[in-house]
């Protein structure tokens, strides 16, 4: 017998999942491109993938006053001011990583790095799908769709170094986003849904086994606690961001960090809400560990990138902080700090990569001797950056710290942020170092440095934003303010 | 709506952006000039301000609030008492000074007078700010201008001093930095909204747990210490004062320790009453501790900067033992001391390092019999000399005594000790002076220049100072006293013991049973 | 204050120029003294000349204003004044400070007269005169302070001025550690009454004299009392060169003489005698403190003058001698004879300015030699001299009718009075010391025969140095007058502001003292004439024969010495202690030592980031199962 | 009759675990990546039982979906692996230590 009642008509409002769409169109067809062109030229890359990300942009925008429901196609997708800060937050970063792109990679050596434009673009797309996605496995599709893209980045160069980092990237990569998904099993067998408002519901509820959700709660912490890299998940970071090639370096550092920062807040703060008491002391050693072992690991690097690293672990450790106040107040330090993060980190890595020049030989701290005589402005920018981020006033990274701990602080958790404040003592220590060499020292060496113009306005212009937020906070939380409200 | 003080505190940031814009079609001299005219602007419009400070009122006046950003619930707030309005003074004086005094620097002459500038501003935002997260911002926007000037311009071991003064600094200012976010949160839960708001704050002094209200004090209290520097954070001043160069070292000593005995009289005092009285004899001792250990070390000094600096340490040990007696006496000379100090010594490393400028030494073995050759130079340094050991006639000797006897009238021993120093003090001072100056002159230093009319310019008008408050110390303590007895109320509010003057304490045995009478 | 209450009279708007004049003299010398070359000396001597003329009329005055008027005060403004303590610039004259400002005037006149020409070729003789004056001034506002504020700066100052000119020809090294040396010593001094002076204002809530002295009875317990004056007397002890802060008027005879016989002998050494008549009434609420003066006075006499008869330097002899002067002075004060006091200081000024001053023109014609062992004879090569300088000693001997005699004589029957024998008995055998040690000094200097090429060849100096010495010699013949008895002139002027002298127990009749006085100081100089001025004894050998006892003289009995030894060397070791292992080792050590720690640390940890893909997983999994084990301890 | 899901769960973990110790001790990055897969299939496990435990096909549909990526995740990996193999003729993960410290 063959029912005879209608099928139901699924929902299909993809209004919300626009700047998705957009960016796969433009990722294809970057791709295609590259197949079928014989002798693909890098200006037409570029150009999709910009059409790609402000095309993503301009359709995002508009969701900022969406009024339908607040989750669309079958509440896999949330439509909420949230996940459109975190979108322009990403695809300003992946714009800039174009450009920086277009100049490290492909001029002159022997392969054009053509595949660079569609994969960045997939990247993207994951990432910006990641923070909107209000179900777990969309959040696993998102994280896998942006994690594949980034290990073929990683090892795109096949340049020396940066196969192995691709390798131990994926390898690790694939073991962690296991143990998500692992999470990700458990969390439905709790809840019976993997649909983050209905698992909250159940837990909220009671009907759902609080055993499982416990469990669930750890393997997926585990799993974004690998992707944000937070101590004790840390330990490929260093190695990939050394050895893949700097735009990459650059792009993932940034845009990762966000993106699965974004999708966890979401998860913690939503999902697991009604478990708020046995995750906030996990977040809390998380951070606590991720600030020290940043904070001392980096003192002693001798390679730029490295160092850099080591202090996007210490960085982690401080978003986390503010993530142990789970409330409206955590998120919004949270975001802020994310957005002040993004634009210091790409920024430092742009510099890296002017400095190290085509071939990345020179990112040992030897290379900043005398930066001062030989750029000034390049200096200047650097030192932006790393007083930006040793949390020096006035400059955002500044009001990042004061906010993060502020929250952390009022939700009583004062340990912490006296711990995180004697870690940024020893972390201002080798931010310091830079600058000493750039300033205070003679050019050890003297090569020349391509001046690049365009490449230089895209590392200015997050100079620019880490100090003026610095100054004018209100510009960024404001927004984020109204952003930081989940609704569910 | 008022803005002087806002103007008061960035006009310097006028000339970095001249600066800047000019880029490096500004030549050295070109950029002196900016620099001097926009130091000498700043000076200019303190003296408005001076102008339009009433004394009589003990409040804070000219009053600039506006939200800094809402959301977060910062605020933008400056204001102005007695108190401030003279280190203001001494700040927006010293700068042109320092300015002057750097003259002869011309490597990256842009890159350093951007740093003055922009330190200029953060010291001058410092002392004006009455919002608690301002005050942190200027209080750590400090930091890297001076950094830059030490361990650019500086001596042999410039890096190793500048990363010192640099990480010393953070890390006390990294416990402020979590006792502030406490209080925040603290107003938030009883005032509904969070405020850094100074005199908001004050108000909840009173709701705070003791034992909290005397952890935050520490909090604060470690990042003032190291700043003025209180025995044992105090190894970094020498270091820092002898590697830098003559202006830095004129700053350092003349405002940048100001800050932290200011942040101890205005903010511990005023926002952790309680603890303030239960740490009170606790600082005393770390004050006494510093002056005569401060005296000693400066004594076998070789290195004439290296003497002064730890003359330093000891001079502001004055400062924190007067304002820890909590009396009017006390805090105004406290008060009365950084302003006499900045100007002393300030003048004493102007003096120094004119002399190296000459010599090309700062040993004193390597001197001797200048007087012969540079009288009035010498003679200058002499004068001031004697105007920091505390000479009546000249300013030191006023602050130091009203610190000595609103000390005494709390606790005999304390003064008793402290003003041994002042007998140190002669010795190192004088010591120094004859190694120096007198004595034969040795061959090499036979055909050096006396002071040149730029010195002239640059030293008359301090010097002139230094006799004028020494003579009429009530042009300043006309301001300061009002101000000081708001404080004192603030913090001793039954008001017994406050006041030398008070007959009350004509019959009062205390300080003599203190002494052993 | 009070002097407002009345109407102003003159003197309210001269007061201040008394010290203004000289202040005026320094300021034009210091800046353009240079230029005006040889005027200089007399600028700034005409000046003190007005100075004295002014003090005179302002003494006249006094002596003609009813004594309901006094004393007289004037504020030339508010100085100090933080909540309700304040403190002005207050001057004051009354028949004490009168006194004083005659004295610093009239002999101040008179040395720097002298220095014209004593300093005549100095290449800084401006320079020189502009600190003399300066001196003048300060001492000018110690005298004149009606609080003990004032009083401070004067106090301070003159220490200033005594180390410019002590160190004056500062290219010597000696001469500039002679300068230190007295500026530290009194300092010393200085602390403990600046300690005094905090305790004054708290307990009283003023410095004012009167507002002090006229409720110190009442506020005042014996305990504070002794406390408090005996901080003050530390003062005094420092600037007056008394036991045991002696040591640095020897040595300030690095000087130029004029300073030596202005600054070291009539007037700055004689502050801490004023200080203590002028705060009298703290030592006598005391009582101990004044036992207290008087004995330290009394000790001083006596060591100085054994020292004074171990010189050879004709200069230390003075110092020494005016050390044990000033000790007899507090021994006089001590018995509460503040008159006789304030006599013999006044009595003392001339002679021991003339003896300076003669002295340096002794050595000006000797060409700067000091050594009285190299001179002899020279009565017949410097005649206005050698009597000018003869009448000095005889009046410091106390012979009669001079001066000395009357000053020492009355103390002595005071003395008498006490009911004590031995302060009568040790007074005396002060008297005997200085009587020896200045009998010494004359006769070896100008009798005998010449002992070497200068002494040969000695000339006299030209008369304006002369002239001031024969002035003084005139004044220290009669200046006796003054007061012939202990309830003469002098002691009647002064009465109303120290009292008068209080009755003593029976004791020698004022006339046997005279008589003893008199006979001891013709005795022994009768002695010394033997020794060292008849050529009959070969004192030289008999030095030798007293070998030891002569050095033990000579070395001040080893103070310096001991206080290198007990004092400054165990201060030098304790500061190397704090600045190379306090400071060095353990602060910063500890300071570097964390960030070496920390530097360590991380090289260490670095290791554990091996670059195995395994190891990471396995830190990887580590972090897993502790989650996982914190999740199943929540189970 | 029917086994308890719980059996089917204790599976899983069991299979999960082995998985995670083929990654900690295995030198081969084929054999490592093949523990991975196991850990997944591990995970697909738990997914049925759960759909079976919930009685509706989510969990199968998701098991599906982790298929696919695992799928996915062989493509790239094997291209990164070959590609290490071709620079360094080996495919042994302690090899590989250019990037340490």
């Amino acid at each position: 017998m063959i029912a005879q009642q209608p099928i139901p008509t699924p929902d299909l409002t993809f209004a919300p999942l626009l700047p998705e769409l957009v960016l796969a169109v433009a990722g294809i067809a970057g791709m295609l491109y590259e197949a079928v062109v014989r002798r693909p030229d890098r200006g037409t890359h570029l150009a999709l993938g910009f059409i790609g990300v402000v095309g993503a942009a301009v359709v995002t925008v508009p969701l900022w006053s969406w009024a339908g429901e607040p989750t669309v196609l079958g509440g896999t997708i949330s439509a909420d001011r949230f996940s459109v800060v975190a979108r322009l937050v990403l695809l300003a970063v992946a714009a800039l990583a174009l450009v920086y792109g277009t100049h490290a990679l492909g001029r002159g050596s022997a392969e054009a790095n053509g595949e660079f434009y569609p994969l960045l673009l997939f990247a993207t797309m994951g990432m910006t799908l990641i923070t909107a996605a209000a179900d777990l496995i969309v959040v696993f599709l998102a994280l896998e769709i942006l994690s594949l893209s980034l290990y073929v980045l990683t090892g795109m160069t096949g340049r020396r170094g940066t196969t192995e980092a691709a390798m131990k990237y994926f390898l690790l990569g694939a073991f962690s986003s296991a143990f998500f998904l692992y999470g990700v099993a458990m969390s439905y067998g709790a809840a019976n849904s993997t649909k983050i408002v209905e698992v909250a519901k159940a837990l909220a509820g009671r009907t759902g086994s609080q055993a499982l959700a416990l469990v669930a709660v750890a393997f997926l912490a585990i799993g974004f606690g690998f992707k944000v890299s937070a101590a004790p998940f840390h330990m490929w970071t260093p190695d990939v961001y050394q050895g893949a090639p700097t735009p990459v370096t650059a792009f993932m550092s940034a845009a990762t960090k966000v993106a699965a920062f974004m999708a966890m807040i979401r998860v913690f703060t939503v999902a697991f809400q009604p478990l708020e008491w046995d995750w906030v002391p996990i977040v809390w050693g998380l951070a606590a560990v991720s600030v020290v072992v940043g904070s001392i690991l980096a003192i002693a690097q001798t390679d730029v990138k490295r160092m850099l690293a080591y202090s996007s672990v210490a960085h982690a450790g401080f978003i986390l902080t503010g993530l142990t106040a789970a409330d409206a107040s955590g998120i919004r330090a949270a975001m802020f700090y994310l957005v002040a993060y993004a634009a210091m980190t790409v920024g430092s890595f742009g510099v890296v990569m002017l400095v190290a020049s085509r071939g990345e030989e020179r990112t040992t701290l030897g290379s900043y001797a005398g930066l001062w005589r030989r750029s000034p402005a390049l200096a200047v920018l650097m030192t932006v950056f790393l007083l930006s981020l040793a949390g020096i006033p006035p400059s955002a990274g500044f009001i990042a710290k004061v906010n993060v701990f502020g929250a952390a602080i009022a939700a009583g958790h004062w340990p912490l942020a006296i711990i995180g404040v004697v870690a940024s003592v020893a972390a201002a220590f080798f931010y310091l170092r830079v600058i000493v060499l750039m300033f205070m020292q003679e050019p050890s060496e003297d090569f020349e440095l391509d001046p690049a113009p365009v490449v230089r306005a895209a590392v200015a212009l997050p100079a620019v934003l880490t100090v003026v937020l610095g100054i004018v906070p209100g510009l960024v939380s404001g927004p984020i303010e109204q952003a930081a409200v989940l609704r569910w | 709506m008022n803005r002087l003080l806002t103007v008061t505190t960035f006009l310097p940031l006028a000339g970095v952006v001249f600066l800047l814009i000019g880029g490096r079609s500004i030549r050295n001299d070109a950029a002196r000039i900016v620099a001097l005219a926009a130091t000498l602007a700043t000076f200019l419009v303190s003296l408005v301000v001076f102008g339009k400070f009433d004394p009589e009122v003990a409040g804070f006046q000219l009053i600039e609030q506006t939200t800094w950003v809402r959301s977060l619930g910062f605020g933008y707030l400056l204001g102005i008492d007695g108190v401030s309005l003279w280190l203001v003074l001494l700040t927006t004086f010293l700068f042109p000074v320092s300015v002057l005094a750097s003259w002869k620097i011309d490597k990256d002459v842009r890159l350093y007078m951007i740093a003055m500038l922009v330190l200029e501003t953060a010291v001058i935002g410092t002392f004006l700010a009455l919002d608690l997260l301002l005050f942190f911002v200027f209080f750590e926007a400090i930091l890297v201008p001076m950094y830059l000037l030490i361990g650019g311009w500086g001596g042999k071991r410039r890096i190793y001093a500048a990363v010192k003064f640099f990480l010393y600094t953070m890390a006390g200012s990294a416990f402020l930095l979590v006792s502030i976010l406490f209080l925040f949160g603290r107003a938030g839960d009883t005032l509904g909204q969070g405020t850094f708001d100074v005199r908001a704050l004050a108000q909840l002094a009173t709701t705070l747990p003791v034992v909290t209200a005397r952890w935050l004090f520490l909090g604060f209290f470690v990042a003032f210490a190291v700043k003025v520097p209180l025995f044992p954070l105090h190894t970094w001043l020498p270091d820092a004062h002898t590697e830098a160069p003559t202006a830095g070292s004129v700053l350092l000593a003349g405002v940048l320790l100001k800050v932290g005995t200011y942040g101890l009289l205005r903010f511990n005092l005023a926002l952790f009453p309680e603890a303030s009285r239960y740490f009170a004899d606790f600082v005393s001792i770390l004050a006494v501790i510093g002056i005569v250990y401060g005296a000693a070390v400066a004594l076998i000094q070789t290195d004439i900067k290296r003497l002064v600096a730890y003359s330093s340490v000891s001079h502001l040990g004055f400062v924190v033992l007067g304002v820890f007696a909590f009396t009017q006496q006390g805090v105004a000379g406290g008060v009365l001391q950084m302003v006499n100090h900045g100007l002393a010594t300030g003048a004493l490393f102007l003096l120094v390092g004119m002399v190296y400028e000459r010599t090309h030494t700062r040993e004193l073995d390597e001197m001797g019999g200048l007087a012969s050759v540079m009288p009035w130079l010498t003679g200058a340094f002499l004068f001031t000399a004697f105007a920091s050991v505390g000479l009546p006639g000249l300013n030191n000797f006023v602050g130091e005594f009203l610190v000595v006897i609103g000390t005494f009238a709390v606790n005999g021993w304390y003064g008793s000790m402290a003003v041994l120093a002042v007998i140190l003090a002669a010795i190192y001072l004088l010591w120094s002076y004859q190694r120096m100056a007198l004595g034969p002159v040795r061959e090499e230093h036979r055909s050096l220049p006396d002071v040149s009319l730029r010195e002239v310019t640059v030293l008359v008008p301090v010097l002139a100072l230094l006799l004028v408050l020494g003579v009429y110390p009530k042009l300043a303590t006309d301001a300061i006293d009002p101000a000081s007895e708001a404080i004192v109320a603030q913090v001793a509010p039954d008001g017994r013991n406050t006041d030398v003057g008070d007959a009350v304490l004509a019959d009062a045995e205390l300080p003599l049973q203190e002494v052993g009478g | 204050m009070i002097a407002t209450v009345y109407a102003k009279p003159l003197a309210f708007y001269l007061l201040w120029v008394v010290p203004a004049l000289p202040l005026v003299g320094a300021a034009v010398n210091l800046f353009i003294g240079r230029r005006l070359g040889r005027a200089a000396g007399w600028l700034a001597s005409a000046l003190m000349a007005l100075s004295f003329a002014l003090s005179a009329y302002l003494t006249l005055w006094l002596i003609g204003t009813p004594e309901r008027l006094l004393p007289h005060v004037t504020r030339l403004f508010d100085w100090i004044s933080v909540g309700s303590f304040e403190v002005g610039l207050d001057l004051r004259l009354d028949q004490l400070s009168a006194t004083m400002i005659l004295v610093v005037t009239g002999v101040g006149a008179l040395i720097h007269l002298y220095a014209i020409g004593y300093m005549r070729d100095d290449p800084r003789y401006g320079r020189f005169f502009a600190y003399l004056n300066l001196f003048v001034f300060f001492m000018l506002l110690l005298v004149l302070g009606q609080n003990f504020l004032v009083l401070y700066v004067g106090w301070e100052g003159v220490g200033l001025c005594s180390y410019l000119l002590i160190g004056f020809w500062f290219d010597k090294t000696e001469n500039a550690n002679a300068a230190k040396k007295a500026f530290v010593t009194t300092r010393i001094g200085d602390t403990a009454m600046l300690i005094g002076l905090a305790l004054i204002a708290v307990k009283f809530g003023t410095l004012d004299f009167d507002r002090v002295f006229g409720s110190a009875a009442g506020v005042l317990t014996s305990g504070s009392a002794t406390l408090i004056a005996l901080l003050l007397f530390a003062g005094a002890v420092g600037k007056s060169a008394q036991v045991p802060l002696h040591v640095w008027l020897p040595d300030a005879m690095a000087g130029p003489t004029p300073v030596s016989a202005l600054i070291h002998a009539a007037t700055m050494v004689t502050a801490g005698v004023y200080l203590v008549v002028r705060t009298h009434v703290l030592f006598e609420v005391s009582g101990v403190a004044l036992t207290v003066v008087l004995v330290v006075g009394l000790v001083t006499a006596l060591y100085a003058g054994t020292c004074a008869l171990g010189q050879d330097d004709i200069k230390r002899v003075l110092a020494y001698s005016t050390v044990s002067q000033l000790g007899y002075m507090f021994f006089a004060a001590g018995m509460r004879a503040y008159t006789a006091a304030m006599f013999m200081l006044v009595a003392h000024a001339f002679y021991k300015a003339l003896m300076f001053l003669g002295a340096g023109s002794v050595i000006h014609g000797m060409h700067e030699e000091q050594d009285m062992k190299r001179m002899g004879g020279l009565v017949g090569r410097m005649p206005v001299t050698a009597i000018t300088v003869i009448v000095g000693a005889l009046a410091l001997a106390g012979t009669p009718p001079l001066a000395g005699f009357f000053a020492k004589d009355q103390i002595l029957e005071i003395a008498s009075h006490t009911g004590r024998v031995w302060v009568y008995v040790l007074g005396t055998l002060g008297s005997v010391l200085s009587a020896a040690y200045i009998g010494r000094l004359v006769f070896l200097t100008f009798f005998g025969r010449p002992r070497s090429e200068q002494a040969e060849h000695a000339h006299e100096s030209t008369p304006v140095m002369l002239w001031p010495l024969v002035v003084l010699a005139a004044g220290a013949a009669v200046v006796g007058v003054l007061n012939l008895t202990p309830e003469g002139r002098l002691a009647g002027f002064i009465e109303p502001v120290v009292g008068l002298v209080p009755e003593g127990e029976a004791g020698l009749s004022a006339a046997a003292i005279s008589v003893i006085g008199a006979a001891i100081a013709l005795a022994v100089l009768t002695l010394m004439y033997l020794t060292y001025g008849s050529g009959r004894v070969d004192w030289l050998a008999l030095r030798v024969r007293l070998g030891s006892i002569q050095r033990l003289f000579a070395n001040g009995w080893y103070v310096d010495q001991a206080y290198a030894a007990l004092i400054v060397a165990p201060g030098k070791a304790a500061a190397a202690y704090a600045a190379y292992v306090v400071d060095v080792k353990i602060i910063d050590g500890a300071v570097n030592g964390l960030g070496g720690g920390t530097r360590r640390l991380a090289a260490a940890s670095r290791r554990l980031q091996t670059g195995l893909v395994r190891n990471y997983a396995l830190a990887f999994l580590a972090g897993g199962v502790a989650v996982l084990v914190y999740v199943g301890l929540r189970l | 009759m029917r086994t308890p899901i719980s059996y089917f769960l204790i599976l899983s973990g069991v299979l999960f675990a082995i998985g995670t110790v083929g990654v900690l001790v295995r030198r081969n990055a084929l054999l490592i990546f093949m523990s991975v897969e196991l850990q997944l299939n591990a995970v697909n496990l738990a997914l049925v039982a759960f759909s079976r435990l919930h009685g509706n096909l989510t969990g199968q549909v998701l098991a599906f979906f982790s298929m696919v990526v695992a799928a996915a995740e062989v493509v790239v990996g094997l291209a990164i692996i070959v590609a290490v193999y071709r620079r360094g003729r080996t495919v042994n993960v302690d090899a590989a230590r250019e990037l340490a410290g």
